[in-house]
Parts: structure tokens; C-alpha cells; sequence
């Protein structure tokens, strides 16, 4: 049976702690860029915390809002990628090949969640900071597109140790960087293919919301919103 | 992938480039972890814009190995190759072995050999062999290969390396581009998913 | 003809030509044989410890093997090494339960820092100018016994000083037996992030000086008065993975969350009611609220919970704590005071905690008893959904928390540590951590011999005439006892997951090398030739010790610990001495004094810890400088936090470069607008403003504590560092802010801020 | 017109055979910012994108700016010449040919902006279809790839547009001169007799090549709207966007034909030949297009007011009182403000009239394919990822090379082949 991978993120588990940001930063190779760059607006990080203040002091609501990539099963990104870079997996991720993208930079505009990052100059590590770096993921080089992967190497990984040992997947497995980190489990991952699996079962939760549901992306993480204490107690 | 980067436009480019810039060629850091550079920051770009163009057309050094190693004696004397080369069967990196692994068996075996008397000091006097790479990949390929599903497959290892068994020093036979592995991925009707091996 | 060889003949009589000239062949580097065998290419995860702040978490470390600059014998090469690549949480740990916070995972950036001290260095220049040069270990050490002999031969070793940021276990046993053995003081602490009236506080209430854990997973209510609990707070990973169950954990059963402070931390976003109150009333408010909740529940006449007898709840019903009352020194609603203790009434088990700027008043400890009251009032001290204490474990003498009377600060505000003859630094940066009132800077100058244990060359260590760098955490033997934030007993204990990269020593072996060669009874008092062997003869008396033991193997036992990467004593139950009621005494509400007058200094100066730097220990780390600030969003850089309202009033704009000026001293720093502030209130995050700290650390923003005064915390002589008040003024110019939001709100109703 | 067919002819050719010190003077400056932009350029490629100003969010800017830009100029000529030769307008005559030049070099300068700004220029080529042992091929669902081959082949189309009619013209210099010139033009003619079956030939290529042309310039435009129009970014996704680039393109390309019209006229002397008629003909033609474009920024803006979604909103209230405020009203009044009153009353539709009027239209079109770019990408639907951009120098010096660039390859061109067509004034004298 085909895996479709998704996500749930709870957003009344999520404190807003960023553990996932540091967390997918030292799986996948995320350079610094420094105070300038950053100034600019090139950060790389694939996953951010969007916060959010609602109301004005004392009244005030903060909305913590964990934003990666989508994997949409309706992207927008994709059609535009006049190589191919940028394409649908068969699992049904976004996929982005980074040796096949010449940075048009096309995908980045059409991606209405802004997820996807750019490579502006070749990324730099200070020696000996390079040897923290993945073997299981590659560098990005200057001129290439690149976002979450829902860690596509930990997937694979994971794939193939099962086949070794002639196993399906269990729930649980695969798990990315971010999930892996996350105290309050706020982030859940799974095979939405499998009616069972937590993921879908969350994916079908009355608090679940699909970010910027109206474009029709039709994004395979859900998000399940906070409800106020008093509708529920007392 | 390097190769095949067709079309004499790309071509045209990249000297006009290299021209322009050698003037001004700042020294980077090569990303190949056998090179070394005074530099003190890593970065996955060229060292120089001649290797920029060397890897654009897919042109590539034959390396040149510090020691005379034959690969055809020890698999006549029925070593395998998975017993050097310990990774193979276990996980992406077949692996390299270091002097300590030769040095098992010639502390005793063909100790009059003279590639052996090198080996031995070198590692006498603590140093391993810098073997050079034969294949692998460039890492603007960006290619996640892993070993031990082919293995399992039943692919020989002479299938991408050619027939190493047959040679002295291990000398690059077989072109390995990606023509070379969707061939092969088509006819055993095994995934051609781009994201398969690019990650 | 193929067409890649066209292309290659081509690029061969065209471009090469032109190119031969600006190719440089690759030098080679010698290779060094291996050290230790691997499967190339395959993971293993090996447990440690996280050693970035006291809450004690435990690690999975993932080693690949991979290839490093490294200098042997003199000569540089590459050798094929395992190398950590990622920190996680072990999952068997009972404090973290396989999860990590953001800083702990960017620990594995300390040891690849480009800035590490890689040998021991001599100080060549001027006290603090930061001039070193690369010295031998031999000659160090010899150095350091010359210099410790001639002092214990004028018999003034009582004047050796050895001063530690937080350090537990077996490494703390260590120093102590070396200064024993010196006949020499016990070392002093100094640890910015540790709550010393909340010490004394339980102490008082409960008879131990510990940090409090809490069961967030069971309970329905909590109220936190300023504690950052779910950010950087105590425990916070074992807290937020309470936070999370309490949230969601239990189907149709979703706690509620009440958070009163001045400045919105990252744990006041999360609340479902969010509440300033003037600073230093929280303990009021906290009467305040047991009054209410006594009330209610004589109203409905049920004995209040943990009430033996009535009378020591008596003094809580006088009309001084009555919610109006109250209203007129906190602000805050009497309606909602009652409505809090009705709900908390309602929907127990209710627990309330205190910490950060809370603390920091000089009234601090009476909010801290008020707080400790308030949860006793709920009856939620040592019950399921409460608060309780990690049980320490018999099994292992070994030091759990930071003791009352060796705290580094207090000694410095009651003018203690004068005339040191030698000082060790280990762990410790004082000179950035303390208000310039105490003169840390001058103390050390006058200091005529200083050794630093610190892999790094910062504020503190540049004072240093000898700089002997320890191992990185990873590289080390460490063992640890987390001191809240678990129902069990834990031992974690973790070998070194990776080689050494640089010529560095485990600091307890530098230590007991130092002892060796003085000899006589240091020596005698620390007889092992390892910190292996240390840890080994201390965990011995686990498997002689019954009512813990296991195994009675020792090795396989060991072995075991070590694989499963500490040990965790199921036999130790929860036991907590029931408090007296006289013990329970009403506290007496003492109002907070300020530094600096009102009319002067209008504005109440609130440092915080920063999530991304703590006290500043992880500010060198680039993954920690490029983190977005949780609420401001802010990278690489300081700000203060001004309300909106305020800012209109002052016309300041975001990133506008302002003057924070306290009778103490001056400050620039960007403004930025931050809806969650009182109107009366400025905030600032700890951990910026380094001198000296490595290439990401240094010369970055302002450092908050240069500007804060010297008052205490009363009875407990903390230092009160929410007690200073500052004006504000505008400089005329932009400040180097860098912002990760592009707006405030998500309508985006304003316009964007970078 | 009085002049005979001779002093037609010699007036006509005189910038081709006589080179006054001008000529030298300005080839050389325009070449010094030329090859300014261009090793700016080798410089970004060296460094890499970021040199450049672009960021997340905004990460188009100058580049493709300049690329819309230049791709509208390029509807000056073919397009013009070309209705104006199906309808048969005499007083078309003079200008055909300056328009068609200005066509072909527009649009090679604005093919290289998509180069120029790729992230890896060096891998440009896998926008073509070619067949290499990978089996992979370009996306057709990318409009980028529509652009390639829209503009590619408008590219070949204009050309032959402009040579046809250029034959009898090399023939005739041919005749005229001496020495090394005769051999060239000789080639150049391609061995034009002027027989009658020759003539016939032109004639009729002219009537396919006016047709065909016509539809394909349309659909270059269009194409380069889709661009924007095909993905969901605020003020992008939108019907309008066709039709309004086509009108802003010819709306510029008038402009930028009236301006160059008008230098020729005073440096090469050709007063009689680009007479009043033919600026005050053109003038009406650009009025005629400020009113449409007006027509429809006002259509675009008024249904995206009506629309009233978050996102839309957003964009246009940030450039019409946002932080884009100043160059928006800038563009109104460059592109309809100023120009209406010059060109609608007739006193002021002179030769300076019509020349000041269309200096403002180009820059108000540049300003407006900017402020259709910017301001949406870096106002996209969260919040949190709104930001800003501004341009380096990097940018600016190669926006700057190309318009020098277009200067530049306009002279050599009028000092290869008479920028003014004799054969076909020759032919209206006839008539």
C-alpha cells in the first residue's frame, strides 16, 4: 500500500518553544546567513513559528502558528517549475530537485505560504561548524530553491531499513526532525492513507482548518485551532 | 550530474565567464573533502572557476593512487569485496578501509612485496592511506546513493564499477550518468521517482 | 564523436588556455590512521547529557563517522572520527521523555565552534585585554602547583576561591574534596538562572531548599505568576510536555491556564486569560486569591483541602485580602479574582506557581510563601495535578542542588570575596552577569592569579592568566541529578560520545592531576587517576546499596546504566514532610521598593531571560542568534520592548534607537513595539551585549544588567533584578534591529515592520 | 512633398555614407555603460543572485521588470508598421522601418533579462526542449516555457519583418557606392535585381508577414501577463492582466517610437521626411492608448476595491497609500496626467509636444511594471512573511546598460542601412 504523508499541528499544544526550527536546521543542513542577509530577509530556516497578536493590552490574544510546506496535493508551486524541479512525488510530496532547478524562482512566488527558501549566494560554515553537517541530506548550492521535505531522508531511511528486514511501516515511523523535537506534541506524522494511523485521525478533528483552505492547494497539514477554556468548562 | 550538459550556448557561457573572472578569481573552499585549503570557512562551491567548468562538462581527473593496490590478486586469493569494503552490504557508503584493515592480514602476508613495504611505513609511522576517489558522485548532483538496496537486489558490484576483480589499481570503466541508472531502474521496473535518489 | 568529448575538446583548446593560470591544485592533507572502527555510513546513537541550562535533560547523541582537521604530534591531518550530528531527547529519561528545547540542540554547536580554545593559553598581555599565547598542558600545570604551593606554604589556602556556574554530581563532589583537601573554602555558585528566594522560600515552608516540579498532565487550573515556565523556566521541556497532556491530553477534559505578569513571555501568550498587575503585588494577589478561594469553600461548606485546622487560614479571611482590597494594590478586577478562585473551586486539582521577575522584587519572598500558600490553600502540595519535590535517592551520595550559603552573589552584595589569593573559573561568567555596582571587573584585576576551565574566551576568562580548556560536553564524562521536573529519582551518567577535537582536558582529570602533584592530602583526597574511575567507585555503592539495587553485578549493572544512558530509582517514592501549621504562617505583605525615584525614572526596568540566550551562556552559538525571538520575532541583536500606547505618547518607532538611562547607567538599544507590555513597564532579554564571545557573541546589542542596581531581595539577599527603574529617550537614529515578521497582527492591519 | 526622387534619395543616405564626430563620440559612451552592465552581470554570476536586491518574499524585481518592460517596447514596430501597411496609411511610409527596428532590438534586450536573472544562468538552456539520455524535457505547463517559445519566435518573425523590406534598399547603396561598401551591400541585397517578379515577391511576403505578425505579437504580451496572471498572488491572478499588458506594451512602444523618431529626425536631419504629420498621427495613436490603459488600471483597481478580499486589499492599499504611494501616483500622472492635456489639445501635439509626452509615458510604463511586480510579492497572504525590497547596484547599472544598449545598436543600425525606407517613399511619390 502507497504511503500519502501528512501532518496535524495542534495549535493549543503548540507553545511556540522553537525547538522544531532548531531542530530541522540541524537535520537538514540549514545555514546561517548572518545578521545582513538576515536584515533582508533570507533566513533559511523551512520551518518558522508566524506569531500572531490579536486584541489590544490588556485584552490581548498571541496566536503561535508553526509554517512549513504544505505538501499540497493541489500545489502551485509545481505547475510553474519550467524544469521539473519542483514536482509531485509518488508519495505525493512536493518535490524539489535541487541539481535539476536553474532558480527561476518562479515556485517561490507562486507558493502562497512563502516556505520556500532561497539559495542567494553559495551557504558558508565556519571549519570545524561544517563537520555538524548531515551526510543524509546535501548542501544547497547559490541559485536553488529549496523548503521542507518532511524529511524525505528520514522517510527513506526508514523505507528501506523496513524492506531489510521485510517489515511494513509502523505507526510512529518515519518521523521528521521537527515532530521528533516537539515537548507538548503539537506536531503529529503519519500515513493519511491509513484510516487508523493518528495523523488522519486528527486530520478529521472538528478544530481541524487547512491554512488558507480558500486557494484550493487542498494542503495535506491540518491545523487544529484553540478553542477558548470557557466553551468547554463551566 | 555532470555529464551531458549539452548545447555549445552553455559552453560559450561558461568560458566567457571563466575568462572575465580569472582575473578576479576569488579563492574559494572545495567542497571535496580531500582537498584541503588554507581558507577557514566551508562552502559547497568551486574551489576555482576551472573546476566550476571542469565539473559543467562533466570532465573529470583519473586519479592517481598512493599505492599500487591490486584489487585482482586479493579477490583471487578469494577476498571478497564486501570484507574491504565493510559498508556495502550494510548501509548507503560501501566505505574505504583504512591502513589498519591491510595491515591485519600483511603484518604477516607478502610482507617483501615493495607496495606493502610502503604500506607498512606508512603505518608505522602512523599515517593512513589517502586513497583518491574513483567514482562517486559531484555534489552538485545532489545524489543521495545508497548501496545496500542494490546489494540486496542481487546488482553485481561489476554492474557501475566494472570489473574491478579483473584489474590491478581500480580505474574508472564504467560511465555512471543518470542515463546509466534510469536505464537500469526502467528494465528492473524499480522506482524512477526523481526524489528516489535527489534529496 | 561523442558529443561530451567535443565538449571537453573544446573547453581544452578554448578555455583551458586562457584558464592554466588560475588553477590551483589541491594540496593534500595527511591522513592519520583511525582511532577507533565504524561502520562507515551507519548512525548510532550513543545517550548523554544536556549540560546548557540545570534542568538536567538527558541526550541521544547521533555519531556518523566523518572527517576532521585535527593536530597530532604537531602535525595537521585528517582523521576518520565518529562525529555527532544531532542531539534528541532520551527517550528514557524521565525529564524530557526523548524531547529537547531549542538551546539544548544547539548545543552540538559548542563543540564545533570555530571560537573554542583549542590548548591552554598563558596570558601574554594586559588583565582582560585578551591577549593569550598557546602554552603546553605540562607547563600549565606545573605552574598552577607552583603557584598553589607557595600560597599553602604562607598558610593562606583559606584564601584559594573556586567559583562554579551550576555544577551537580559527582564533578561538584570533585572540587569539593580538592578544596577540602586544600583546606580551602567550599566553592561558590554562580548561576544567574537559579531561583534562590524560591529556595529559600520552600525551605522555609517545606524543609528543603529545592526547586519545585509540578504534574501539569493531571491538573485542570493553573495560575503562574511570571514564571516563563513553558520557555525557560526551572524545568520547561518536562513542564511544556505537561502543558501539552494538560491541553489536550485528556479528551473533553482541556485545563485552563492563567498567566499574570507585566511583559507577555512566551508562557503568558499561551494562557487562556492573560493579566498584568502592578510589579511586586503578585504575592497580594495570591492572598488574594486564597482569601477567595478559603471563602468559597467555608461558603459552601467544605473543608478546604490540606486544611487540618482552621486556624491557620483564619488571618487569610480578614477583609485585607478581600478581592476589592486587593484591586486597590494590584489592578487587578475584583470580579475576576473571585471568578478565578470560584473556577479554580470548580475544576480542581489547581496549582499555582511563581518564578522569574516575580522573584526578582525585593519583596520577592514574600510572594514566593504567598504563592507556596495559595497552592496549600488549593490543596494541591504534593497531590496528583499539584506541586511537589523530586525525591533525592539514597543510592548515591552525591550533590543534588545548589546549596543555601555558597551563593556567589549574595557573598558579592554582602561584600564578601575580597582579598583572593587564587581563583578557579569554572563554568562561570560573572563579570557579564553582574550589575556593575559590584565591580566584578576591578575584583578579578586585583585577583593575582586566576585559572578558567572555560572553553571559551569571555568576559570573565579574558581576566585569566591561564586558560586550561575543558573538553565539550560531548567529548566528556558527565553525570548529572536533575533537581526537579521528575516524580523519580534519576541518575543520569554518560561517557564521551566523541573524541576530542583539539588539545583539551576533562576538567576533574585536570583537577585531580593538579592534586596528584601537590601531593599530601589533596592527593589523598582524590586518589582516582580518572573521572571514569571516580564515577565508577560512586556508582559502586548503588549496587551495594539495598533498597535501590537492581543488580547485584556491578559491571553488567554499569553497563547497563551507561547504555540506557542514567539510572532511575523506582523504589524512591514521593514523600514530603507534611508542613506544621505554624510553618503555615499568613506571609506579611511587605510593599516592593524601586531603585531610582518615580518622577525621575518613571518606568520599571523588567530584564527577562531571553528563550534564545538564557543568561547569555548560548549566545556565541549561531543557530541561537538566528532563532526568531518567540514574540518579537527579532534575530541577531537586543530591543527593548515598549507598549504601543507608551511609544505613541514618546513618539517612538519601531526600531528606533533609544537611551534607556537608571541611576546605575546608560543603554542603547533598538525600540520595539510589543503589544503584551504594561504601559509603565520596559522589558529587555538577558544575554546579549557580549564583549567577548567568539565571532557570533560579540559586540552584539546591550547587556541589561550593566544598568541595574544593587537591591536585594529581603531575608534571602538575592539580587533584585526587577527593581530598577529607568527613563527612556530617543537617540534620533535607527537601531540595528532585524525583525523575522513582517507584521503584527494577521490581518496585518499595520504596515510592515522591516 | 516637393523634393524629387533624387534629393529623396541623397538626403536619405547621407548618414549611411557620412559619418560626422558624433557618431564615434556616442558609440563610445553608450559601449563604456554597455560593458559596464555586462561585467556587472559576469560579477552577479560569479557571486552569485544575491548580489542583486531580490529577497523572500520579493523575489522577482528589476530584472523581470525590465524584462515586461522591454518586451512591451518590442510592440512598437511590427505591430504599428504592420496594421498601419494592412490599412494602407501613406503617411506610414517614413516610419515603418524605424519602427520595426526598434522591435527586434527590444525584444533581444528584453530575452536576456530571463537569463540574467536565473538563479544558475549557466543551466539556461533546459528551458529547450532537447533530447538527452535523462529523458527529461521542459515543463509545458510553465508559462515560463510559453515565454521561450512566444518570444523566440516573435523574435524570427520581426526579423524577417524588417529584413524584407531592407533588400531594395542595400540594393540601391549597392549602386550608389564605392569600394568595400558596394561589396557588402552587394551581399547584404542578396541579389536584388529589381525585376518585376522580385518585386511582386516582396509584395506579397509583406502582405503574409503583416498578417501573421500581428496575432503573434498579440500572444507574446499575453503570454508574458500569464506569467503573473497563472499564479495565485494577490492582484496577479487575474482575467484583466491579457488584454491590459498588450494595450500598456503598444502604449509604450508608440512612446518609445515618437522618441526615437525625434532624435533621428534632428540628428540625422530628416526634418522633412519625420515631419509634424507623422508625431502629430502617432500623438492621436498614443492618446488613443493613455485613454485605454487608463480605462483599464481603473477597471483593475475598481473590481479588486468591489472584490474586497484580505489579501487584495492589502496590495492595493499599499500601493496607492502604502509605502508604494509615491511612484503609484507618479505613474498616473506619467502615464495619463501629463500626456492627456499634450496630446488631446492640438496646439500642443507638436514634434516637442508628443516628444515630452511619450518621455513621461515610458517612464510611467517601467514605474507601472514594477509596481505590478513588487508590491504583491512582498504583500502575499501571511502576514508574518510580508517584506520589502530594494534594488542594488548591481541592478541598477545593468537596467541602465540596457537602455544605453538599445541607444547604441539603434545608431549602428541607422549607420548600416537608411533608417527611413527610400524604395517605399520612393513608391508614395509615385502614387
Amino acid at each position: 500500500m502507497s504511503h500519502r504523508w501528512g501532518m496535524a499541528v495542534d495549535l493549543d499544544r503548540c507553545t511556540g518553544c522553537s525547538a522544531c526550527v532548531v531542530a530541522c536546521q540541524a537535520e537538514n543542513n540549514i545555514p546561517t546567513v548572518g545578521e545582513e542577509a538576515a536584515r533582508r530577509g533570507r533566513t533559511m530556516h523551512w520551518i518558522r513559528i508566524e506569531r500572531y497578536y490579536e486584541g489590544e493590552f490588556p485584552n490581548l490574544r498571541v496566536k503561535f502558528q508553526p509554517v512549513l510546506c504544505q505538501q499540497c496535493d493541489n500545489a502551485p508551486c509545481e505547475p510553474v517549475c519550467p524544469t521539473y524541479a519542483s514536482y509531485h512525488t509518488a508519495e505525493g510530496l512536493n518535490g524539489q530537485v535541487y541539481n535539476r532547478c536553474i532558480g527561476t524562482r518562479y515556485c517561490a512566488n507562486a507558493c502562497p505560504y512563502t516556505v520556500r527558501t532561497f539559495n542567494f549566494f553559495n551557504p558558508v560554515w565556519d571549519k570545524p561548524l561544517d563537520l555538524q553537517l548531515n551526510p543524509d541530506v546535501s548542501i544547497r548550492q547559490v541559485g536553488m530553491m529549496e523548503k521542507c521535505t518532511f524529511c524525505v531522508q528520514r522517510i527513506k531511511a526508514t523505507e528501506i531499513q523496513a524492506e531489510a528486514e521485510g517489515r511494513e511501516l509502523t505507526e510512529g515511523e518515519p518521523t521528521p526532525a521537527c515532530v521528533q523535537s516537539c515537548a507538548p506534541k503539537a506536531i503529529t506524522f503519519g500515513d493519511l492513507n491509513d484510516p487508523e494511523s493518528e495523523v488522519s485521525r486528527l486530520a478529521r478533528s472538528r478544530r481541524g482548518t487547512k491554512l488558507l483552505d480558500e486557494l484550493g492547494t487542498q494542503p495535506k497539514i491540518t491545523y487544529l485551532q484553540r478553542d477558548s477554556w470557557d466553551d468547554k468548562n463551566s | 550530474m555532470p555529464q551531458n550538459r549539452s548545447g555549445m550556448p552553455a559552453l560559450v557561457l561558461a568560458s566567457v565567464t571563466t575568462v572575465i573572472l580569472c582575473s578576479c578569481s576569488r579563492p574559494r573552499l572545495g567542497h571535496d573533502e580531500h582537498t584541503f585549503s588554507e581558507s577557514q570557512v566551508f562552502t559547497p562551491g568551486h574551489p576555482t572557476v576551472i573546476d566550476a567548468v571542469k565539473e559543467f562538462v562533466g570532465w573529470r581527473a583519473t586519479p592517481v593512487q598512493p599505492i599500487a593496490f591490486p584489487h585482482s590478486k586479493h579477490i583471487a586469493n578469494g577476498i571478497a569485496c564486501n570484507i574491504c569494503h565493510i559498508g556495502v552490504d550494510k548501509g548507503a557508503v560501501a566505505g574505504i578501509p583504512s591502513v589498519k584493515l591491510c595491515m591485519g592480514c600483511h603484518e604477516v602476508f607478502a610482507t617483501d612485496r615493495p607496495e606493502v613495504k610502503k604500506l607498512t611505513a606508512l603505518y608505522n609511522s602512523g599515517l593512513d592511506i589517502s586513497w583518491q576517489r574513483v567514482y562517486g558522485f559531484a555534489s552538485s548532483a545532489h545524489i543521495k546513493f545508497n548501496h545496500s538496496p542494490h546489494i540486496r537486489a542481487g546488482i553485481d558490484c561489476s554492474r557501475c564499477h566494472g570489473d574491478v576483480g579483473k584489474m590491478t589499481v581500480a580505474v574508472r570503466t564504467v560511465k555512471i550518468n543518470m542515463g546509466f541508472c534510469i536505464a537500469c531502474h526502467r528494465a528492473k521496473q524499480v522506482s524512477t521517482d526523481c526524489v528516489t535518489c535527489h534529496f | 564523436m561523442e558529443r561530451r568529448d567535443f565538449l571537453k575538446l573544446g573547453v581544452l583548446t578554448g578555455a583551458t588556455a586562457t584558464l592554466a593560470s588560475c588553477e590551483k591544485p589541491a594540496q593534500q592533507l595527511v591522513r592519520f590512521i583511525p582511532e577507533e572502527d565504524f561502520v562507515p555510513g551507519i548512525a548510532t546513537w550513543k545517550p548523554s547529557l544536556c549540560t546548557v541550562c540545570p534542568a538536567g535533560c538527558g541526550m541521544m547523541v547521533r555519531i556518523l563517522d566523518g572527517e576532521a582537521e585535527v593536530v597530532r604530534n604537531g602535525q595537521r591531518g585528517l582523521i576518520k572520527m565518529g562525529l555527532a550530528k544531532k542531539l534528541e531527547g532520551n527517550p528514557k529519561h524521565p525529564v524530557n521523555r526523548g524531547k529537547l528545547c531549542a538551546r539544548g540542540q544547539a548545543g552540538l554547536q559548542i563543540t564545533y565552534h570555530p571560537d573554542r580554545v583549542r590548548t591552554p593559553l598563558r596570558r601574554s598581555g594586559q588583565r582582560g585585554s585578551g591577549v593569550f599565547h598557546a602554552i603546553g598542558w605540562d607547563e600549565a600545570l606545573s605552574e598552577i602547583v607552583v603557584k598553589l604551593q607557595e600560597v599553602r606554604s604562607r598558610q593562606r589556602t583559606n584564601s584559594i576561591r573556586f567559583v562554579t556556574g551550576w555544577v551537580r554530581g559527582q564533578r561538584r563532589e570533585l572540587i569539593n574534596k580538592f578544596l577540602e583537601g586544600l583546606g580551602a573554602p567550599r566553592a561558590l555558585e554562580f548561576e544567574p538562572l537559579d531561583e534562590p528566594v524560591l529556595r529559600r522560600a520552600n525551605l522555609l515552608d517545606f524543609g528543603r531548599p529545592v526547586l519545585p516540579s509540578f504534574d501539569f498532565a493531571r491538573s485542570n487550573y493553573v495560575i503562574c505568576f511570571g514564571a516563563d515556565f513553558l520557555g525557560t523556566w526551572n524545568s520547561p521541556v518536562a513542564q511544556s510536555i505537561g502543558y501539552g497532556e494538560m491541553r489536550r491530553g485528556r479528551p473533553g477534559n482541556r485545563g485552563k491556564f492563567v498567566q499574570v505578569e507585566q511583559r507577555m513571555s512566551q508562557t503568558g501568550a499561551n494562557a487562556d486569560e492573560w493579566v498584568p498587575c502592578s510589579p511586586g503585588t503578585e504575592g497580594l494577589l495570591a492572598l488574594g486569591l486564597a482569601h477567595s478561594v478559603v471563602m468559597e469553600k467555608l461558603r459552601r461548606s467544605e473543608q478546604p483541602a490540606g486544611v487540618h485546622n482552621r486556624d491557620w487560614a483564619e488571618p487569610l479571611t480578614t477583609e485585607t485580602y478581600s478581592p476589592t482590597e486587593v484591586e486597590k494594590k494590584t489592578g487587578v478586577r475584583a470580579s475576576s479574582i473571585e471568578r478565578w478562585a470560584r473556577e479554580m473551586a470548580d475544576h480542581p486539582p489547581a496549582v499555582a506557581l511563581i518564578g522569574g521577575a516575580a522573584l526578582a522584587h525585593t519583596n520577592g519572598l514574600f510572594s514566593a510563601l504567598a504563592v507556596n500558600l495559595l497552592n496549600r490553600t488549593l490543596g494541591s502540595v504534593g497531590t496528583p495535578g499539584g506541586v511537589f519535590f523530586t525525591p533525592g535517592s539514597p543510592a548515591i551520595k552525591v550533590a543534588r542542588s545548589l546549596s543555601q550559603n555558597s551563593d556567589f552573589l549574595s557573598q558579592l552584595l554582602s561584600g564578601g570575596f575580597e582579598n583572593a589569593e587564587a581563583l578557579f573559573l569554572y563554568k562561570a561568567n560573572p563579570v557579564f552577569a553582574t550589575p556593575p555596582g559590584l565591580r566584578m571587573g576591578e575584583k578579578l584585576t586585583r585577583t593575582p592569579f586566576i585559572v578558567s576551565f572555560s572553553s571559551f574566551i569571555d568576559e570573565t576568562s579574558v581576566f585569566a592568566d591561564l586558560i586550561l580548556p575543558d573538553h565539550s560536553p560531548l567529548e566528556s564524562w558527565l553525570d548529572d541529578v536533575p533537581e526537579s521536573g521528575t516524580s523519580e529519582a534519576v541518575f543520569t551518567l554518560a561517557r564521551p560520545v566523541m573524541r576530542p577535537l583539539h588539545d583539551t582536558r576533562a576538567m576533574p582529570e585536570v583537577v585531580m592531576d593538579i592534586a596528584n602533584r601537590l601531593g599530601g592530602e589533596v592527593r589523598e583526597a582524590l586518589p582516582w587517576k580518572t573521572f571514569e574511575e571516580m564515577l565508577q567507585a560512586s556508582y559502586a555503592q548503588l549496587a551495594r546499596s539495598q533498597p535501590c539495587n537492581s543488580t547485584q553485578d556491578f559491571d553488567k549493572l554499569w553497563e547497563q546504566i551507561l547504555e540506557q544512558g542514567g539510572w532511575r530509582d523506582g523504589n524512591c517514592q514521593l514523600h514530603l514532610p507534611e508542613a506544621s501549621a505554624s510553618q503555615f504562617r499568613v506571609p506579611e505583605f511587605s510593599a516592593p521598593t524601586f531603585d531610582g525615584n518615580e518622577q525621575e525614572f518613571p518606568f520599571y526596568f523588567q530584564p527577562y531571560v531571553s528563550g534564545a540566550f538564557l543568561d547569555g551562556s548560548v549566545a556565541h552559538l549561531p543557530w541561537m542568534q538566528e532563532l526568531p525571538d518567540a514574540l518579537s520575532t527579532a534575530m541577531w541583536g537586543t530591543w527593548l520592548e515598549v507598549n504601543p500606547k507608551t511609544a505613541e505618547k514618546l513618539q517612538v518607532r519601531q526600531g528606533d534607537l533609544i537611551r534607556v538611562r537608571s541611576p546605575h547607567g546608560t543603554l542603547e538599544v533598538p525600540a520595539v513595539i510589543n503589544p503584551g507590555i504594561a504601559f509603565d513597564v520596559l522589558a529587555m532579554p538577558m544575554g546579549q551585549g557580549h564583549e567577548n564571545f567568539g565571532r557570533y557573541g560579540s559586540l552584539r546589542g546591550a547587556n541589561p544588567m550593566r544598568i541595574l542596581g544593587l537591591s536585594e531581595v529581603r531575608e534571602v539577599g538575592a539580587l533584585a533584578w526587577a527593581a530598577t527603574r529607568v527613563n527612556l529617550s530617543k537617540v534620533g537614529q535607527k537601531g540595528r534591529l532585524v525583525l523575522a515578521a513582517g507584521a503584527l497582527s494577521e490581518q496585518g492591519r499595520d504596515l510592515e515592520l522591516r | 512633398m516637393t523634393k524629387t526622387a533624387e534629393q529623396m534619395q541623397r538626403d536619405l543616405l547621407r548618414p549611411v555614407i557620412e559619418t560626422s564626430w558624433r557618431f564615434p563620440v556616442a558609440v563610445a559612451a553608450l559601449g563604456i555603460f554597455v560593458i559596464a552592465g555586462f561585467s556587472a552581470w559576469m560579477y552577479q554570476v560569479y557571486t552569485g543572485i544575491g548580489v542583486a536586491g531580490i529577497n523572500r518574499p520579493v523575489f522577482w524585481g528589476f530584472y523581470i521588470t525590465n524584462f515586461v518592460f522591454w518586451i512591451g517596447i518590442s510592440h512598437a514596430g511590427t505591430l504599428i508598421s504592420a496594421i498601419l501597411r494592412i490599412s494602407n496609411a501613406t503617411w506610414r511610409r517614413p516610419i515603418t522601418r524605424c519602427a520595426e527596428v526598434i522591435t527586434v532590438f527590444a525584444l533581444m534586450i528584453g530575452a536576456i533579462f530571463p537569463l540574467i536573472h536565473l538563479g544558475r544562468s549557466w543551466q539556461f538552456f533546459w528551458l529547450a526542449p532537447y533530447p538527452s539520455e535523462r529523458g527529461l524535457w521542459p515543463n509545458y505547463r510553465s508559462p515560463l516555457v510559453w515565454d521561450f517559445f512566444a518570444i523566440n519566435t516573435y523574435l524570427i518573425g520581426s526579423i524577417t519583418f524588417l529584413i524584407l523590406p531592407i533588400i531594395p534598399d542595400c540594393a540601391l547603396l549597392r549602386d550608389t557606392c564605392v569600394g568595400w561598401r558596394r561589396k557588402v551591400y552587394s551581399i547584404l541585397c542578396l541579389g536584388w535585381r529589381g525585376t518585376q517578379r522580385q518585386w511582386h515577391q516582396l509584395e506579397a511576403a509583406m502582405r503574409i508577414m503583416s498578417v501573421v505578425i500581428i496575432p503573434v505579437a498579440v500572444s507574446v504580451h499575453t503570454i508574458v501577463s500569464w506569467d503573473f496572471a497563472m499564479t495565485p498572488v494577490p492582484m496577479w491572478h487575474s482575467t484583466i492582466f491579457a488584454p491590459y499588458f498588450v494595450a500598456g506594451a503598444i502604449f509604450s512602444g508608440i512612446a518609445a517610437l515618437i522618441i526615437a523618431m525625434a532624435f533621428l529626425r534632428s540628428f540625422l536631419h530628416l526634418e522633412e521626411y519625420l515631419n509634424p504629420q507623422c508625431f502629430d498621427n502617432l500623438g492621436k495613436l498614443l492618446l488613443v492608448m493613455s485613454l485605454l490603459w487608463f480605462y483599464f488600471i481603473f477597471a483593475e483597481r475598481l473590481t479588486t476595491w468591489y472584490g474586497n478580499t484580505r489579501s487584495e486589499m492589502a496590495v492595493l492599499w499599499l500601493t496607492q497609500r502604502g509605502s508604494y504611494r509615491g511612484l503609484f501616483w507618479l505613474m498616473l500622472c506619467c502615464n495619463f496626467v501629463f500626456p492627456f492635456p499634450l496630446l488631446a489639445i492640438k496646439k500642443l501635439r507638436t514634434v516637442l509636444g508628443t516628444f515630452l509626452a511619450s518621455i513621461t509615458v515610458v517612464i510611467g510604463m517601467w514605474i507601472e511594471r514594477y509596481l505590478i511586480i513588487v508590491p504583491s510579492l512582498s504583500h502575499k497572504f501571511l502576514p508574518y512573511a510580508w517584506g520589502t525590497y530594494r534594488p542594488t547596484w548591481v541592478e541598477i547599472t545593468i537596467t541602465a546598460a540596457t537602455f544605453c544598449g538599445m541607444a547604441l545598436l539603434y545608431i549602428l543600425f541607422s549607420k548600416i542601412v537608411p533608417i527611413v525606407s527610400v524604395w517605399e517613399l520612393k513608391a508614395g511619390l509615385r502614387q
